[in-house]
């Protein structure tokens, strides 16, 4: 009975399950594909507080800079990020993934229940441009949860 | 409409009634009315059957008590969320939605009914239009037997302009 | 730290109407959201989870630790420290809101100079320092007497520091004044005289069986309130004839004495008449008090010229009360007499803190709760008279370049002492304050200092504790240690014959490693490192004997000239209050929370008896006129019963109580006598709308503050009512709360830590005139009047998070909900604002977000991330800080462990200074929470609702047997039992 | 029989719809200008947050509520009178009933506007509709407030569906009598009606289920209004006399304003031969048995309190009777329980002024009924540290007027458009007295 409500909801609710925005634009053409499609470096590797907090964060200019230092040092776009970590001005990247304020996500619940970082961010190591994948409404958070038997409480997101 | 029938107004619907039932005596079967109130004499001389449209009325507010009871029990059971110690399907409170839901389903298919079933009527029984008809006259109209004998009739009876239509 | 503290992500600000338009539309709404990501890592930094930094307290100088709670670089909340035996982890009211000097809007961005057009402008430091050099070298080439400091008291390097800068200027010692403004001279001066010993005493509560306090609001502001309110409700938690009785003697019923069993109404002044008389008694042979230390008989003889009629005459006591209280005494050992607070302490204090040093003395008190030899006096405040003398300089002309450092006479002072217009006679005016207020308004350089959140320091409270002052965030804006300036200066003008230190944080390194050397550490480097850590260095320090001086106690055992009676005055009692303090700081919270007792925020007010409110023909909210030689100033009116009909009470805090001050001190220790005026009381022929929280004082019998006897201290049970519903089941937790209504001592330290962790908004007098007071947690008191006097019962009311919880079937959209741990959810995403909740609840502890919460910048960098903020339009409440509950529970999980019981604490609990809030899993038999909620005095507010709340509150005990007193024989004193430690 | 009963029926009633003046287009003007007034109250009030309101904790609810209440028992006598006298077979109903439909029909309207200003988001208003959602969502049907969507909701659509199938015949009279855009309009309403007699055989037989549905309807509506304040544990509000106290409330409110819009439509339309003295005096005694319930009720109120044994009920109405709000009980007392007495005299009945100022007395008491029952309850709940009074604020008085100006706009445009008095039933009744009489 449940499950056939819940489905029902679900056919009901599809037609307007919200699409994903356009990707915006960076300050730096920076390509995921590049990084991680051919180069294998690892997600964790630039977001390195993934599996520790909330916040996956965003690599720190030092980081770039580390290896960009010797890597494709005399590309354009690869000066322009050296040159904000020598001059201490940090680049503004436009954020591609946005959450309501009054929702609280921890990556490192999820990635300690075993998600792939695909699983809710697309195939990243393909996107020369990263936009967003899933339309990240509630819905489709909740379908998730109940799909893996997690929470549905509301205070486990929203408090 | 095969053939015209004949049409006479009446200024008393007592005196219209009258002249029905003399019409039904007389042979023809097919007497109609156009008044523009249910006037009860009219009605009575007739002798129609009542409408049944109540029971696909009754049925529709059976419907709403049905969907009354799934939605709210669906709902609950969807998402279940406690709120002050109470089962999560609490029949009580259900059951005033079931009520009010019952109430707007049957007067809904009530409304719909009257209006499939009168323009319905209305098609199949036709009744010439004259515009006095809903103003302060009533018009019986007999379409089918001999004209020439329902035009006598319903001149006996008081009739006014009956001609054929 | 890292340099660049701006993580830009993850910052919660407003829930606004775009948020709900998210909602009603498909897409979510786009706004563009910038990621500023850090250039270098800063250590330890994790973004989205907390970073804990220990520092010291510096609201008052009793001093507490501090640990305070960082994210991503900022400050968002100060607790205790639970590694100090001072706080032992609870920070008062006070002390946390400093949290909001530190975000004040209106702190000083940056050095100022006052320039020729006699307007304050930003200057550089090294501006700002080279003027202070040249100023301060010019003074020195004259012997630098023209030079003066007013400071408040620097325990540790910074009053060394000041010392030797001073001194290397040509200043000496006499020419810095240390400035305290709720100081307690007299204590210091009567152990002088009595024991030679010019310090402090500890006292120590927790070890008593009984306590009587002449005016001493200890959990307010008198000396250490969260330690001693801990040593009281020490006493509290045991059952029985142990529990600690405690008795106040005072005209006016302060916050702290609605913990009181028993209150000795005295008049304005006629305290030193109880304590001498309670000696009399105690030491009368006839009484037949056994085991009194050896002088108490060489006192008698001296205290038989006080006769009970003169005692009565001048308090307004009946004397077979104070005998009363001597028999109590006599019997309840060891015991501990405290004395005098600020609104006991007038010209006599003296006298009176010297009979109640004789009182603990000869009831064998000292060495057992009243501890000499404990105070570490480096930088003792400085008698009065001396700020007298000050202002008559700088009138003179005598001041040439006056040096303030977290000082401020001109609010904290007697009016009539004119220091504003003293200083303007000063040619060099600094200050160190970090806010605007009535020194800056005269200064000629603005030296803004750090906050004490931002700078490196410490502190030497008492001995066996020094406490570090640890930055926990980069200073917010261009100010600088005011230490640090001072060397500078000194560096400036090159003094090196004065040997001073360069860099202020090398020397408190350098401090630190002498102490890890003067403890004894094996290993002073790592001891340094582990100090840093724990927030201090803490050794065991043990009291010192002391011998009351031959014939000292003669000279105090006489009751003095009786003063003239005044025809139909007031007796003036001024008092400090636990959120007002000394005056001279307006924090948001300690405005917005009320006073424990008339629960007005905001605004000043007149506490005066019915009995005079009917004399004067005006209830609560007319104003009256007050009128004093020194002054006159109009006050709204709170009629209540704890305040005796011929005294009218002005809380400290405000303008109204230094005008109506005279500057009267105490010859003998140079304190400021407090209580020293009568007051003429008109009606004003106005009516304000006063900002109270709770007009209503009185229960109507409905026992919302339930009570138990102390012989009986139980209350009925009857067995449940049966239930229609289903049991409810809770898998894995259920959480409760226990509050001990005997520990609570009503000192709103609760509130104000809610309000931080739950970014509860400030809404101003305006709200709460309204009924819109946005205080998740409410300190309810209650008033009655007994055959003693008045009584006041005091209860924090949250949301009760109950089981058949009557808020959340009538939501229409589950925006509440009841979770599977027990908890009365709220989700303010998805409430409409029905506001039926809050109707129906009958504790009425649902908030309602009447307009959009303003934060003004930078106050808005305090908000906890961790809590959503609020719009307008939606129900709040009481989350038992679920946050917190979800923080231990990830953190037990990553470690793949049970959540252990005491590992959860809400904001509320964690603070209490009396323990009385126990929160826990009431699934666990064996918790502490379980354990309470079993308790005999526990019951549910309104069970007779069978809301099943979550929270127990624990009775509060009543103990009104008053043993017979008279001159009648005492029964044998009870075995003396051994000091007890405190805490439970 | 020469001159038919009905034959000059139409032209009299029509008449009405022919004849503006100046006084109606300037009341409308009035009312229409009361209403913008309460719409820009609400804008201010959606824009700085009920801080506006005179709203308080514990006071949560007052104004608007008492609105929505009053509002919807205004609702109330419409379809009392046309529902359940019909079954009845009432004769008096006749001449009255299209007025008093059309009262309800605005009635709902404007009491449906409350719930949604009350809210303190009123733009998320459409989340109490259970629809479905992306974020799988419902709402909670253990809510009365959700019962309320649901009774209100349905009232409003069946008393409407109500009004205007029995407006269909009178306005295919119309449409065969008049030219250009009324033509057009009544061409709407009458949707093809014809009168034909096969027409007429359904249309009876719906009529009465129409009337079978709304009489429990109109009971039900009422009842989950009151159950708002019954199912919660609020001392005042918590009582299980509720129901039936606040349906005899409504329809005595409601027919005290059937009576306030009568007497003076009557009047101006110059109907006084069609709702003749007969049919007011009915009404006037329906208002004075429903104040007879009315009081009946205060009274048990209190009795039930002094000897329920629960002591905050006691205090309670005992702050009622006597505490802060006592000057609007008393004034409520006097309004629907004292001078309704005086139609017990049949002069009373009979005097049209007297009739009217005793019913307008009537819709000021059961206003100050909801606000004393609400108020008085709220200010002096459970805890006694939270009692606290409420005082209206200027935005709740603008939105309250608003709601008048918004109800009247709505009902002056009804009369000058379509018949306010049934001009079918009118002529059958004709018909039949002429036949029977």
């Amino acid at each position: 009975m449940r499950a056939a409500f819940v489905a029902l909801l679900a056919v009901a609710a599809g037609g307007c399950q919200p699409s994903p925005p356009p990707p915006p634009s960076q300050p730096v053409p920076f390509s995921h594909k590049l990084h991680v499609g051919q180069n294998l470096i690892g997600c964790g590797v630039c977001h390195s507080y993934t599996a520790r907090g909330p916040v996956a964060g965003i690599p720190t200019m030092a980081r770039c800079n580390g290896c960009h230092r010797f890597v494709s040092a005399d590309k354009p776009n690869v000066q322009k990020v050296n040159a904000a970590f020598e001059a201490g001005k940090p680049l503004e990247w436009n954020r591609v993934y946005v959450l309501p304020d009054h929702v609280y996500f921890t990556h490192e619940r999820h990635i300690a229940a075993g998600l792939r970082c695909q699983q809710c961010h697309g195939p990243v190591e393909e996107m020369d441009v990263m936009h967003q994948v899933p339309p990240l409404s509630m819905g489709w958070c909740v379908t998730c949860h109940r799909q893996r038997g997690a929470s549905t409480d509301c205070w486990t997101c929203h408090k | 409409m095969s053939e015209p029938g004949v049409l006479g107004l009446f200024a008393d619907p007592a005196q219209a009634a009258a002249a029905v039932r003399a019409l039904h005596e007389r042979g023809h079967r097919d007497v109609r009315a156009v008044m523009p109130a249910p006037f009860s004499v009219v009605v009575e001389a007739l002798g129609y059957p009542r409408s049944r449209i109540d029971r696909i009325t009754l049925s529709g507010a059976a419907t709403g008590v049905a969907i009354g009871f799934a939605f709210t029990i669906g709902t609950s059971i969807a998402w279940p969320l406690v709120t002050g110690g109470k089962p999560i399907v609490s029949i009580p409170p259900f059951v005033i939605v079931a009520f009010e839901l019952s109430v707007l389903f049957g007067a809904t298919v009530n409304l719909l009914v009257m209006a499939i079933t009168a323009a319905r009527g209305r098609r199949l029984r036709a009744v010439p239009f004259d515009a006095r008809c809903s103003d302060d006259r009533v018009g019986i109209y007999v379409a089918d037997g001999d004209p020439a004998g329902a035009e006598e009739t319903l001149r006996s009876f008081g009739g006014e302009e009956v001609r054929r239509a | 730290m890292g340099d660049e503290p701006h993580e830009g992500m993850s910052r919660r600000t407003f829930l606004q109407i775009a948020g709900a338009a998210t909602a009603a539309g498909c897409t979510p709404a786009r706004h563009a959201e910038k990621l500023v990501p850090y250039l270098v890592p800063p250590e330890h930094i994790v973004p989205g989870l907390p970073l804990f930094y220990r520092t010291a307290c510096r609201a008052c100088d009793a001093g507490c630790g501090v640990t305070a709670r960082t994210r991503e670089g900022r400050v968002i909340k100060l607790e205790g420290n639970p590694d100090d035996p001072i706080g032992r982890g609870a920070l008062c009211a006070r002390g946390q809101a400093t949290l909001q000097a530190l975000y004040a809007p209106d702190r000083w961005k940056g050095p100022m100079r006052r320039g020729g057009d006699g307007k304050l402008a930003a200057v550089s430091w090294d501006d700002a320092i080279a003027a202070l050099a040249s100023t301060l070298d010019d003074e020195r080439k004259k012997g630098g007497r023209g030079i003066r400091m007013i400071t408040r008291g620097e325990s540790g390097s910074a009053g060394a520091v000041q010392k030797s800068v001073l001194a290397a200027f040509g200043a000496g010692p006499a020419q810095r004044l240390v400035l305290d403004p709720l100081d307690a001279p007299a204590i210091r001066a009567a152990s002088k005289a009595l024991y030679g010993k010019d310090e402090m005493p500890v006292f120590d509560l927790g070890a008593a069986r009984s306590v009587v306090a002449f005016g001493a609001d200890f959990a307010e502001t008198w000396l250490s309130p969260v330690e001693m309110s801990r040593q009281l409700a020490a006493g509290r938690g045991r059952v029985g004839d142990d529990r600690t009785r405690f008795t106040w003697v005072a005209p006016r019923l302060a916050m702290t004495a609605s913990s009181a069993d028993d209150w000795l109404a005295c008049r304005a002044g006629g305290e030193l008449a109880i304590a001498l008389g309670l000696l009399r008694w105690l030491t009368d042979p006839k009484n037949g008090v056994g085991d009194l230390a050896p002088e108490a008989h060489a006192l008698a003889g001296r205290l038989g010229a006080i006769t009970t009629a003169e005692v009565e005459r001048r308090s307004g006591v009946p004397w077979a009360r104070v005998a009363a209280l001597g028999a109590e005494l006599s019997r309840r050992r060891p015991s501990v007499v405290l004395g005098p607070g600020i609104a006991s302490a007038g010209a006599a204090a003296t006298p009176l803190a010297a009979a109640i040093a004789l009182a603990n003395h000869v009831l064998g008190n000292v060495g057992r709760t009243v501890l000499y030899g404990l105070d570490a006096q480096p930088d003792p405040p400085s008698p009065l008279g001396q700020l007298r003398s000050l202002v008559e300089e700088m009138r003179a002309g005598q001041v040439r370049v006056l040096l303030v450092g977290h000082a401020d006479p001109a609010a904290t002072m007697p009016a009539e002492l004119r220091f504003g217009e003293a200083l303007a006679k000063v040619p060099m005016v600094v200050t160190f304050n970090a806010l605007p207020d009535g020194i800056s308004e005269r200064a000629h350089l603005v030296l803004p200092d750090n906050h004490s959140l931002e700078s490196f320091g410490d502190l030497a409270p008492r001995k066996g504790v020094t406490l570090l002052e640890q930055p926990t965030m980069t200073p917010l804006a261009d100010t600088r240690s005011a230490s640090q300036v001072l060397l500078d200066v000194a560096a400036k003008v090159g003094l090196p014959e004065a040997k001073l230190p360069t860099d202020y944080y090398e020397f408190v390194q350098g401090r630190g490693a002498d102490e890890a050397k003067r403890i004894g550490a094996a290993d002073p480097a790592a001891a340094q490192r582990l100090a840093s850590e724990h927030g201090g260095y803490f050794s065991p320090a043990a009291p010192t004997t002391v011998t009351l001086s031959a014939g000292a106690a003669e000279g105090f055992l006489a009751l003095g000239a009786a003063p003239s009676p005044t025809e139909g005055a007031f007796d003036l009692v001024v008092f400090p209050t636990a959120l007002r303090g000394a005056g001279g700081i307006d924090l948001p919270w300690l405005r917005e929370v009320p006073d424990g007792i008339t629960t007005i925020n905001w605004t000043g007010w007149a506490e005066i008896s019915p009995a005079t409110a009917k004399l004067l023909g005006v209830a609560s909210g007319d104003v009256v006129a007050i009128t004093t030689p020194a002054g006159r100033v109009e006050l709204p009116a709170y009629v209540w019963p704890g305040v005796r009909d011929d005294a009218v009470a002005v809380p400290l805090g405000g303008p109204e109580a230094p005008t109506l001050l005279p500057f009267t001190v105490d010859p003998v220790s140079g304190g400021l006598a407090w209580r020293s005026t009568s007051a003429k009381l008109t009606s004003a022929g106005r009516r304000v709308e006063l900002p109270i929280l709770g007009p209503n004082a009185d229960e109507h019998g409905r026992e919302i503050v339930r009570t138990v006897s102390r012989a009986h201290p139980s209350l009925p049970h009857p067995p449940p009512p049966p239930s229609m519903y289903p049991a409810p089941e809770y898998p894995k937790h259920r959480w409760a709360m226990a509050i001990d209504l005997d520990r609570c001592t009503g000192c709103q330290a609760c509130v104000v830590a809610c309000y931080a962790e739950n970014n509860v908004p400030v809404m101003g007098p305006e709200a709460t005139v309204r009924g819109r007071n946005m205080g998740w947690l409410r300190i309810e008191r209650y008033f009655s009047v007994g055959k003693d006097g008045a009584r006041v019962d005091t209860m924090p009311m949250l949301c009760q998070h109950c089981e058949s919880a009557p808020c959340e079937p009538v939501c229409p959209v589950y925006a509440t909900y009841h979770t599977g741990e027990g908890l009365n959810a709220q989700v303010y995403n998805r409430c409409v604002g029905t506001r039926y909740c809050s109707n129906n609840c009958p504790y009425k502890v649902r908030v309602f977000n009447w307009r959009d919460p303003e934060f003004p910048a930078p106050l808005n960098l305090q908000l906890n991330p961790d809590v959503t903020v609020r719009s307008k339009g939606v129900m709040e409440k009481c989350t038992f800080c679920v946050q917190r509950i979800r923080y231990a529970e990830n953190l037990a999980r990553d470690e793949g462990r049970p959540v252990a019981d005491g590992e959860i604490v809400p904001a509320c609990a964690q603070t209490c200074p009396g323990q009385a809030i126990v929160f826990g899993d009431a699934h666990d038999p064996a918790s502490r929470v379980s354990v309470l909620a079993r308790d005999g005095r526990g019951y549910a507010v309104l069970d007779e609702l069978n809301t099943q709340p979550a929270i127990t509150y624990l009775a509060r005990v009543r103990d009104d047997e008053r043993p017979e007193g008279g001159e009648k024989q005492p029964p044998a004193p009870e075995a003396p039992r051994g000091p007890k430690a405190g805490g439970r | 029989m020469s001159a038919p009963g009905f034959a000059s029926i139409q032209r009299r009633i029509a008449a009405t719809l022919r004849a503006p003046g100046p006084l109606h287009t300037l009341l409308i003007i009035v009312a229409a200008s009361m209403a913008i007034i309460g719409g820009w109250c609400e804008a201010i009030q959606i824009r700085r947050g009920m801080v506006v309101s005179g709203l308080n904790r514990p006071v949560g609810w007052a104004v608007y509520i008492t609105d929505f209440v009053f509002w919807v028992g205004i609702a109330h006598s419409g379809t009392l009178i046309s529902a359940v006298l019909f079954l009845l077979r009432a004769r008096f109903r006749t001449a009255v009933y299209r007025v008093a439909e059309a009262m309800t029909v605005f009635g709902v309207m404007t009491a449906g506007l409350f719930p949604m200003i009350h809210l303190g988001r009123p733009w998320l208003a459409y989340w109490l509709f259970p629809y479905p959602n992306q974020r799988q969502l419902w709402v909670n049907f253990r809510s009365p407030l959700m019962w309320d969507v649901f009774a209100v909701s349905t009232y409003f659509i069946v008393s409407s569906i109500f009004l205007v199938v029995g407006i269909v015949p009178d306005a295919a009279a119309l449409r065969d009598t008049t030219t250009g855009w009324r033509r057009r309009l009544y061409s709407i309403f009458a949707a093809g009606w014809r009168g034909t007699d096969e027409e007429w055989r359904h249309y009876l037989r719906a009529y009465l289920y129409f009337a079978a549905f709304a009489t429990p309807l109109v009971f039900s509506v009422h009842s989950v209004v009151s159950w708002d304040f019954a199912v919660s544990i609020l001392p005042g509000w918590h009582s299980t006399i509720f129901p039936p106290y606040f349906v005899a409330g409504a329809i005595f409110s409601g027919m005290a304003m059937v009576v306030t819009l009568l007497i003076p439509l009557r009047r101006a339309f110059h109907l006084q031969d069609v709702i003749t003295p007969w049919h007011i005096d009915r009404l006037a005694r329906v208002v004075l048995f429903t104040s007879l319930i009315v009081s009946y009720s205060y009274a048990l109120e209190f009795i039930l309190a002094a000897r329920g044994g629960e002591s905050a009920e006691r205090s309670t109405l005992w702050y009622r009777a006597a505490g802060h709000y006592a000057p609007l009980f008393w004034t409520m007392i006097a309004c629907n329980s004292i001078i309704p007495l005086s139609l017990f005299s049949r002069r009373m009945r009979g005097s049209t002024i007297g009739l009217l100022v005793v019913c307008l007395l009537v819709n000021v008491g059961m206003w100050l009924e909801r606000f004393v029952i609400l108020v008085t309850s709220l200010s002096h709940d459970r805890i006694p540290f939270d009692w606290r009074t409420y005082a209206v604020r200027p935005i709740e008085v603008g939105i309250t007027l608003g709601s008048f100006g918004w109800f009247f706009f709505w009902f002056l445009l009804f009369v000058r458009l379509l018949p306010s008095v049934s001009i079918a039933e009118m002529k059958e009744e004709a018909v039949h007295e002429v036949t029977h009489v």
